[in-house]
């Protein structure tokens, strides 16, 4: 007898609606997730190309199902730890880090982030604006409850035992610092791995300038420069406050270092162009790539219109960024071999996607192999494009490699119908 | 009146009690028609809450109740489920939000509680006029019908043959496998070899759930999710027609070539030894890769993009195949001189880059290149080209493979009127959501995958079949019945003149015709209760159910007192 | 009522963009001044035209409409037919030399928390400008 | 013709005079000032001239500076008062107290609609008046100030000036004697048995006045209160006016009769009434005026009666002409038959009428007929059953088919 | 430039003429059209089956009992007519009929549409007072000088759309200074050149528009403008609504002989509206006092929300309006400015969907930003 539980790990688009899909099937859906709210990604930006729909309003209503359906338990902060067993009858160890905050009795009033002594950089904002040791990445992040950082909370970190402001600010008696990780073991019958992407540090590609030249941004960074819900409430100003008059976007940053495209930089790009001319029709934005990948039925045409709004695409060779006396320039060869150079206020890197943190590790506790890009490898050349090479494992989304939402979504659903139809 | 309205304050904790004077509230709500109790509590969601509002709605034999607390968005379905379990039907509820909208957003406390107190009057003048809305069940078939019969048909219809469910897979042409049984190989890494699809076709075939209907056409359908009932024509022996009663439909129809002879620069049809990708898929397939004269090519060009200006889109696939054909070439002709003409190469897959490095290792040369002109020129193909940075030039070859845009197969709008499906401007099927629901169409129980949406390539395709059959496994559970949505639109039938325009602000098409009454029908299985239709309505026919006129208006008329 | 005259206006909400950035601005603490009241339906499309001509004429201030963006509905289009309706409203109170100024259709997305505080607060600005809503000591209406 | 005589014990002998130097108007609507100062009426219902025009409409006032525009006797009849009061009270009682200044006709079809459930009369105190009758809407519309200045002579000359509506010169219920419980044969009156109590709680006569005085008639003790709270002694003799009432009513009954046995002459037989109706073009304002039609929706606009085009061409093919729109006579015999025994002669259908059809006056001489033969007059008492609604076992033998003798 | 069939007879003649031969030939199994009842001028739309019938038709008579769009509309509510029927209309009834149609209220099929260039027609109130008498004397006078006769009505005076859209034949009136002697009749369509073979006359070539017509639209214009500017005298804004509709006896009427206003039952008469002796009250809390029965204003625009889209200016609202409320002016106001706006001509085209039945992703995208 096969047990009919899921195990579904990640709680991007791919993990929930992978998730929804099972539960509405009536299968009992346990939903792990890294950090401490759901909605993976696709949460941070503002609007997804090519119809610019608002994401929050798309995916803020699968969150309040995934909160709502009896057929998924979800454990945040928690990781996998271990999984024996094959098809039908895994068995999983995961392990759920302490949140300190109870999400039974929070109702997430915010009363605590205010007295925390304690602020810090806030990552999900990425760096762009502060948060307190006790806090939601965001408003309106889900579930609506806070998460105390112990690394930083001084009461955790020993800095300073006594301090509770937290504690005596909550009326709800929900948070409670003697909250201990946990453990827990699960029996499975299939395992969905959706832990998404992260993008290629720029860091490390110094040609590029980014953290050198002051106005240098990822494009996550600006996904939430834009946001209404971000940093700025969605006003577009630099880091010294400034409107930026000429902008610049890269394409394809660490393509060549990675060897594949990413197949959305260049969609995303464009619609940070639309963004801008949007925001500040006057400025002056060029989008520096090299081929444009733009398929599908729909792109071309979006990124004919950027094109009629008078966005510069410029297609280039080599390129690097360089700060002349307070001044950023990004120099480049075009597609016809000539040198040239364009000064920006603002430069936005279409960084590679690459695979998910704990990418690696996960493999290894699963016992699946990656492909040499690091993603995790699936039978596709068996035409079984969303199955590992373990039977009752799969992969949905980004996991998989990089691709857009719909892609995402499209083997999600795919993998649990295949979880459907070997559970059955 | 005889309502027993119970009215609750929820203080939640200091956010509501601290900005608003609820005593005040109280004091001021506990008059109103109707109440029999006005009471506040520390916090209602938590379980003492829940358990102290059953308990309520027992003891004072409340008829309605009426929540003041948060967001609608929050906790009204918790609340819902209170009112169920102490047997009040949940839709003689109201929540009211005065925590977001009120403790915190009206800094000023006297405003804010006027302002609280607004709202929960306008909550009791409303709740009266609530109606206990019922969840209906409906019988629904789990059998499903596949329109196409090629690679992405047979992958759905493997994912959902079973004991407990049958399908129906159509198929226009004699033959299964569509495209794909043209082609000589696939790309390696997207299913190595044709054996794996043989594979599938077969397993098909010894499926006893899986009817398959060759050389058939779906002629008419009708019904909804759960419950359509199907024509299928069949054009050989004798033409019968068959009826079939499925819960759901996939749709997957594929795609044909666009013809390149409406781009008459590249010659095709014209000049000889000028394919189109077919064709030379086909060649290859037979293993006899010739000209015309019957010698082997010596040298070879690949031109991309064949097309896409007109149809204003890049189909992401020719890229790939296209250097597929280049290395295919240099395999079965070693020396061959290849040259690849493209635009931009579009390879987004993690390792389509690797496939094209090989083949540039190999000697193809790759050429962007725009503004073709082919010429017959002494037994040879002339082929001009502007290259990049905008210098003409040109090059004489043996043969010339023209990758031409994917565009929807013939039938495609046709199927579209039968199923009452939208089109894009394409002219592919239209998702419901391209964003959040990529397989699915306005009308819940019909999907769509593989190439009838869109260009892909194989294993995309076969993913869109999984995915729709994933929707169908946890929608269509066999025995299980299904449940509207309950907050739908209804005809008052004495009211409809049968003007049908709310037919034409239907985007789920859940509303009908009925020729004999001469009305309008909502069909409450399909209807979302948007309440478009209910705005269009100058008779007043349509009445959306908990959002009715009198409800809203008793709103209305309390904001203004 | 305080000595500062707060406008009556009825404002109806679509429930998946609008009401939704509504309370993520109360979420985020956005202070607005109370004179908006909130009525919430399904889709923008479900605005009857006759529920704001009833709201003007029972003595409302100003009534405002709001939905997701265009793209964004929920229910697909319901939000393009809200906009025709609003523009039949618009030109209706022009005509008839109303003050169309008291009706107005913003889009508002869920995460425009701050966009909604900030329309909704301008718009009772603007109605404050033009004073009470005559309608109200109308008796012969 | 026992409709409207009287039943002695019932019909009050005292009463206020009121005087009225400055103006019958002035006087009532300073009294009805007074009683909502002292609280005697939360609201009053009562026709008020809209500002800057002049048009009439019926107002629930709670304001005492409204009443300076108010006219409780206004030349026309805009909306039928009873309409008004239904508009009100349809889906329920008032929980304030409101008193409704109406003509008798209005009173009478209100009183109807509370047999039918279109009124609730809880709560509402009916104040009648007497009326001399209404200018015809249209001329008042063509020159208002002509028509004041005849409708003033009209209240100074009672039932002489006959320039008012034809109905109203012929009407014989112009006041507080055809709307109070008759004695006939099948019920005796027993005092202040429930179905005997009067509807009308206050009348105001002005008959006998000659625009000096006016007559506070208090005909239940929710009347006599009224006028305590007003502080009016109410033991003033009425003889000045009951003996004009009587004489003006006598004359009305003589005119009417007259009149009726002309009228009788023009339409009887079907080609003559088809003629009357001849110009109809079916709009149905009549219906739509007539207080007593109060279905939500008039059977002859259900669209019951559209036919297939294949039978209006074989109708057509029989005359060789078929008129459009169609039925207007049934429309017209059909609606009579719904609401004749109810029919109060107010006239506006024909007010209302845009071919100006004479439909007021032929209802009103057929609702005399028939409720005649049903012994009914319609909107006296509330208590008393609709004919239709009640039976006599012995009644209408005439009609039945005879019984086999052997 | 279209066929025109001539009749050497006058126009009145000849468009008798006209029908005369379309029965007799049975080319038409009836005629829909303006017949006299009596002698003191009562017209009627009737359907005459009999060529004796025809001779009290009087087609082009300048009376309109009712709109006749809304006859024909429930003429052929129940199904289509099944056999050819020649309709005589005007240019707005005509419209109207269309626009029932696109409402799925009747049925064009078998219908042999004839219209005329239309010089107007008198109110009702000159039919009741007798006045219409001497005033139709000088009608076909004016008619001929394409001149605005006097006395029609004000809606009619004001009319632009005088050449009907969508009719098989149209005869011609407006600014035919021969109509008296002979009579002119358009072949618009196909079908109106078939069904007109073997009718007396002869046949010519000509333009329905001529100096004649557009000096006439002019004219109309200027009236239209006249007449919208008058609508100002009472002021603007709620105040003058008021006044404006301060006589209205809530009897509906004009919805009621509006060929648009199309529902069996109409929401405003509807419970829905009905009010509740607490929302009354509720009502008085904020007022001195509120006018019975209630939502005079409210069903006027409401109802122009409905259907102000579609009017076609017919003025059948004013005609039968008891106590002369300018409905008609009010609403062709609004009417025009609205069609103008969504560029749409009731009537105009059969294929042309409502306005609100429909919309464009690309319009008014200033709107809500």
């Amino acid at each position: 007898m096969k047990n009919p539980n899921v195990l579904v790990i990640g709680s991007g688009v791919a993990g929930m609606e992978a998730s929804l899909i099972l539960g509405e099937a009536g299968q009992k859906v346990y939903l792990i997730e890294r950090k401490s709210l759901i909605g993976g990604q696709t949460i941070k930006f503002e609007e997804v190309y090519p119809n610019m729909e608002c994401a929050t309003c798309m995916i803020a209503p699968k969150q309040q199902e995934i909160l709502q359906n009896e057929n998924i338990e979800l454990f945040l902060l928690s990781e996998v730890e271990q999984v024996k067993g094959s098809v039908g009858e895994f068995k999983v160890k995961i392990k759920k880090k302490a949140r300190y905050v109870s999400l039974a009795n929070c109702i997430g009033c915010g009363a605590c982030y205010e007295p925390c002594p304690v602020s810090l950089e806030n990552e999900f904002e990425e760096g762009l604006s502060k948060k307190k040791a006790i806090a939601v990445p965001c408003p309106g992040a889900l579930p609506n409850v806070p998460t105390i950082d112990p690394e930083n909370c001084l009461r955790l970190n020993g800095k300073k035992k006594e301090c509770q402001a937290c504690k005596e600010a909550c009326m709800f008696d929900a948070i409670n610092f003697s909250e201990k990780d946990e453990i827990l073991d699960l029996e499975v019958g299939a395992i969905l791995i959706a832990t998404g992407f992260g993008l290629l540090d720029v860091k490390n590609l110094p040609q590029y300038g980014y953290r050198k030249a002051k106005n240098v941004y990822t494009a996550m960074e600006f996904e939430r420069l834009y946001a209404a819900n971000g940093p700025t409430e969605g006003k577009l100003v630099l880091r010294d406050g400034e409107t930026p008059k000429s902008i610049a976007i890269i394409h394809c940053v660490g393509r060549s270092e990675q060897g594949y495209c990413s197949g959305v930089c260049c969609m995303y790009s464009t619609k940070f162009s639309h963004f801008l001319k949007h925001k500040i029709p006057e400025a002056k934005i060029c989008e520096f790539h090299t081929d444009l990948c733009i398929p599908g039925k729909s792109h071309q045409k979006f990124y004919q219109k950027i094109l009629n709004q008078g966005v510069d695409f410029i297609r280039f060779d080599d390129i690097k960024v360089e700060e002349k006396n307070g001044k950023m320039q990004v120099i480049y060869k075009n597609g016809n071999g000539e040198k040239a150079k364009f000064i920006a206020d603002m430069i936005i890197l279409s960084a590679a996607m690459i695979p998910g943190g704990d990418t690696e590790s996960l493999a290894k506790t699963i016992g699946i192999s990656l492909d040499k890009k690091g993603f995790f490898s699936t039978q596709s050349e068996k035409l079984s494009p969303v199955a590992t090479a373990v039977d009752g494992i799969f992969v949905a989304g980004c996991a998989e490699g990089p691709k857009d939402i719909p892609g995402s979504i499209a083997q999600a659903e795919a993998a649990a119908g295949k979880i459907l139809s070997i559970l059955r | 009146m005889n309502e027993k309205i119970g009215v609750y304050v929820c203080e939640c904790g200091p956010n509501i009690s601290e900005r608003i004077d609820i005593d005040r509230v109280l004091e001021e709500i506990s008059s109103a028609e109707g109440v029999k109790v006005a009471k506040k509590f520390g916090l209602l969601c938590s379980n003492d809450g829940k358990n102290y509002l059953a308990d309520e709605i027992k003891k004072e034999e409340l008829t309605h109740l009426v929540v003041a607390a948060c967001s609608p968005r929050e906790h009204e379905q918790t609340f819902m489920n209170v009112c169920l379990e102490a047997g009040l039907n949940p839709y003689l509820f109201q929540l009211i939000n005065i925590r977001e909208q009120c403790a915190w957003m009206i800094s000023d406390k006297e405003e804010a509680t006027r302002m609280a107190i607004k709202y929960i009057h306008a909550g009791i003048s409303r709740v009266t006029l609530h109606k206990p809305l019922l969840k209906k069940e409906l019988d629904s078939i789990p059998d499903v019908l596949i329109i196409g019969g090629g690679i992405s048909g047979i992958e759905a219809a493997l994912c959902l043959a079973g004991k407990d469910r049958k399908v129906y897979l159509v198929e226009k042409t004699e033959l299964l496998g569509g495209m794909v049984k043209k082609f000589s190989e696939l790309l390696p890494y997207q299913g190595s070899n044709l054996a794996v699809i043989e594979e599938k076709i077969e397993q098909v075939q010894n499926n006893e759930n899986v009817e398959i209907l060759t050389s058939s056409e779906v002629e008419d359908v009708r019904g909804f999710l759960g419950n359509f009932e199907a024509v299928i024509k069949s054009k050989s022996n004798g033409s019968g027609t068959k009826e079939i009663k499925i819960g759901a439909i996939i749709v997957a129809t594929g795609f044909k070539l666009f013809d390149p002879k409406n781009t008459p620069q590249f010659g095709y049809g014209k000049i000889e030894n000028v394919l189109d990708a077919l064709e030379f898929e086909e060649m290859s397939a037979s293993g006899k890769i010739l000209l015309k004269n019957g010698n082997p090519p010596k040298s070879v060009a690949l031109i991309h993009c064949v097309g896409r200006n007109e149809k204003g889109y890049c189909s992401k696939v020719c890229c790939l195949y296209s250097i597929k054909f280049a290395r295919h070439l240099q395999d079965k002709l070693p020396g061959i001189d290849v040259s690849e003409f493209y635009s931009d190469l579009c390879l987004p897959d993690k390792a389509d880059q690797d496939y094209f490095e090989e083949a540039k290792k190999k000697g193809i040369h790759f050429i962007r290149a725009d503004d073709f002109e082919l010429k017959e020129k002494d037994g040879k193909i002339n082929v001009e080209y502007k290259a990049a940075g905008g210098k003409k030039d040109s090059i004489a070859v043996d043969m010339t493979i023209l990758a031409p845009a994917m565009v929807p197969s013939e039938d495609t709008s046709k199927l579209a009127e039968i199923l009452n499906l939208p089109l894009d401007e394409t002219g592919f099927f239209k998702e419901v959501h391209e964003m959040l629901d990529p397989i699915s169409t306005p009308i819940e129980g019909v999907y769509v995958a593989g190439c009838a949406l869109g260009p892909k390539n194989i294993p995309e395709s076969i993913i869109q079949s999984q995915a729709a059959s994933g929707k169908i496994l946890s929608s269509l559970i066999p025995g299980k019945k299904i449940e509207p949505e309950v907050k739908v639109s209804e005809i008052r039938e004495e009211f409809c003149t049968g003007c049908q325009t709310c037919l034409s602000v239907c985007f789920y098409g859940a509303i009908s015709f009925d020729e004999y009454k001469g009305i309008s029908v909502v069909n409450e299985a399909i209807c979302r209760g948007c309440g478009s239709c209910v705005g269009s309505c100058p008779s007043g026919a349509i009445r959306s159910k908990h959002f009715t006129y009198p409800q809203l208006y008793r709103e209305v008329l309390q904001a203004l007192r | 009522m305080n000595d500062e005259y707060t406008p009556k206006i009825i404002g109806f909400l679509c429930n998946w963009c609008a009401y939704t950035g509504a309370d993520l601005a109360g979420v985020s603490r956005i202070q607005i001044t109370p004179s908006l009241r909130i009525i919430r339906v399904m889709c923008s499309g479900r605005i009857d035209p006759l529920f704001v001509l009833k709201g003007l004429l029972k003595g409302a201030d100003g009534v405002m409409m709001m939905g997701c963006h265009p793209g964004d509905c929920h229910y697909q289009k319901g939000n393009y037919s809200a906009r025709r309706r609003y523009v039949l409203l618009q030109k209706l109170f022009e005509d008839l030399g109303f003050e169309s100024e008291r009706i107005g259709l913003w889009w508002v997305s869920a995460s425009e928390g701050p966009r909604y505080a900030k329309v909704s607060s301008e718009f009772s600005e603007e109605i404050k400008k033009l004073g009470p809503n005559p309608v109200r000591e109308e008796i012969f209406i | 013709m026992t409709a409207t005589q009287i039943d002695s014990n019932k019909m009050p002998t005292k009463g206020a005079i009121v005087s009225a130097e400055e103006g019958i108007n002035k006087t009532i609507v300073d009294i009805f000032k007074k009683s909502l100062e002292k609280k005697c009426f939360d609201a009053i219902l009562i026709p008020v001239r809209v500002p800057e025009t002049e048009a009439y409409a019926w107002v629930l006032l709670k304001d005492q500076s409204l009443l300076d525009e108010a006219n409780p006797l206004p030349p026309i009849i805009s909306v039928q008062g009873a309409k008004a009061l239904r508009s009100l009270t349809k889906r329920g009682k008032m929980t304030q107290n409101i008193a409704a200044i109406l003509r008798p006709c209005e009173i009478r079809a209100a009183v109807e609609l509370s047999k039918l459930k279109q009124i609730h009369l809880d709560n509402i105190s009916l104040i009648s008046i007497d009326c001399p009758g209404a200018m015809p809407l249209s001329d008042y519309l063509a020159d208002p100030e002509k028509s004041k200045k005849i409708y003033k002579n009209v209240l100074e000359k009672w039932g002489e000036n006959n320039s008012v509506r034809p109905v109203c010169h012929i009407c014989n219920r112009f006041s507080l004697p055809s709307l109070l419980p008759r004695k006939s044969e099948e019920t005796s009156p027993v005092e202040q048995d429930e179905a005997n109590l009067p509807s009308i709680d206050l009348h105001i006569g002005l008959l006998g006045g000659n625009q000096e005085k006016i007559f506070l008639i208090p005909v239940n003790p929710k009347g006599r209160k009224i006028l305590e709270e007003l502080e009016l002694k109410s033991d003033d003799s009425l003889d000045i006016w009951q003996t004009k009432v009587s004489e003006v009513q006598d004359k009305k009954e003589k005119i009417r009769k007259e009149f009726n046995l002309e009228l009788k002459e023009k339409i009887e037989g079907q080609e003559k009434l088809t003629a009357m109706f001849n110009e109809c073009i079916n709009c149905h304002n009549c219906m739509r005026v007539c207080p007593i039609c109060y279905c939500q929706q008039c059977f002859f606009d259900s669209g019951a009666l559209t036919l297939s085009p294949e039978t209006y061409l074989s109708r057509s093919e029989k005359k060789g002409a078929l008129r459009f729109p169609l039925d207007t006579m049934l429309f017209h015999l059909g609606r009579m038959s719904h609401m004749v025994l109810s029919c109060v002669s107010c006239g506006v259908c024909e007010d209302a009428c845009p071919m100006s059809i004479p439909v007021a006056q032929i209802f009103s001489l057929v609702a005399d007929q028939t409720q005649k033969s049903f012994d009914y007059a319609p909107g006296i008492n509330k208590e008393e059953p609709l004919p239709l609604q009640d039976f006599l076992e012995d009644e209408f033998h005439e009609v039945e088919t005879p019984k086999e003798v052997n | 430039m279209s066929n025109v069939l001539k009749i050497k007879k006058g126009v009145e003649q000849g468009a008798n003429e006209l029908l005369k031969f379309l029965l007799e030939s049975e080319k038409v199994k009836g005629i829909f059209t303006l017949r006299k009842m009596n002698e003191n001028g009562a017209v009627s739309y009737s359907l005459i089956t009999h060529p004796k019938e025809l001779q009290n038709a009087v087609p082009l008579f300048p009376l309109m009992p009712v709109n006749a769009g809304k006859i024909l509309s429930g003429f052929t509510l129940k199904k289509a007519i099944n056999e050819p029927i020649a309709a005589v209309l005007r240019s707005c009834e005509l419209r109207a009929f269309i626009e029932l149609i696109k409402r799925t209220q009747g049925s064009l099929e078998n219908f042999l549409l004839i219209s005329s260039t239309c010089g107007g027609v008198y109110p009702l109130k000159s039919l009741t007072d007798g006045t219409y008498k001497e005033q139709v004397s000088q009608y076909w006078e004016s008619a001929k000088n394409a001149e605005i006769s006097s006395d029609i009505r004000p809606t009619c005076a004001a009319c632009e759309y005088f050449i009907p859209q969508q009719a098989d034949m149209t005869i011609a009136i407006v600014g035919k200074n021969d109509l008296q002697q002979e009579c002119s009749i358009f072949l618009n369509t196909k079908k109106g050149e078939e069904f007109t073979i073997g009718a007396p006359g002869n046949i010519v070539s000509e333009d329905i528009d001529t100096k004649e017509t557009a000096k006439l639209r002019e004219k109309r214009q200027e009236q239209k403008k006249k007449l919208f500017d008058e609508l100002e005298k009472n002021g603007s804004g709620i105040k003058a609504l008021v006044k404006t509709f301060a006589a209205c006896l809530s009897c509906h009427g004009c919805s009621k002989a509006c060929p648009i206003c199309y529902c069996t039952l109409c929401d405003f008469d509807s419970k829905t509206h009905e009010y509740l002796p607490s929302s009354h009250e509720i009502e008085l809390e904020q007022k001195e006092g509120i006018r019975l029965p209630p939502g005079t204003i409210f069903f006027h625009i409401g109802r122009m929300i409905h259907m102000v889209v579609s009017c076609v200016n017919c003025g059948m609202c004013s005609d039968v309006c008891p106590v002369n409320i300018p409905v008609s002016t009010i609403f062709s106001k609004v009417g025009d400015s609205l069609q103008k706006l969504f560029d749409y001509l009731p009537g105009k085209d059969i294929e042309e969907p409502v306005p609100f039945g429909t919309y464009k992703e690309e319009e008014f995208t200033e709107i809500g930003e």
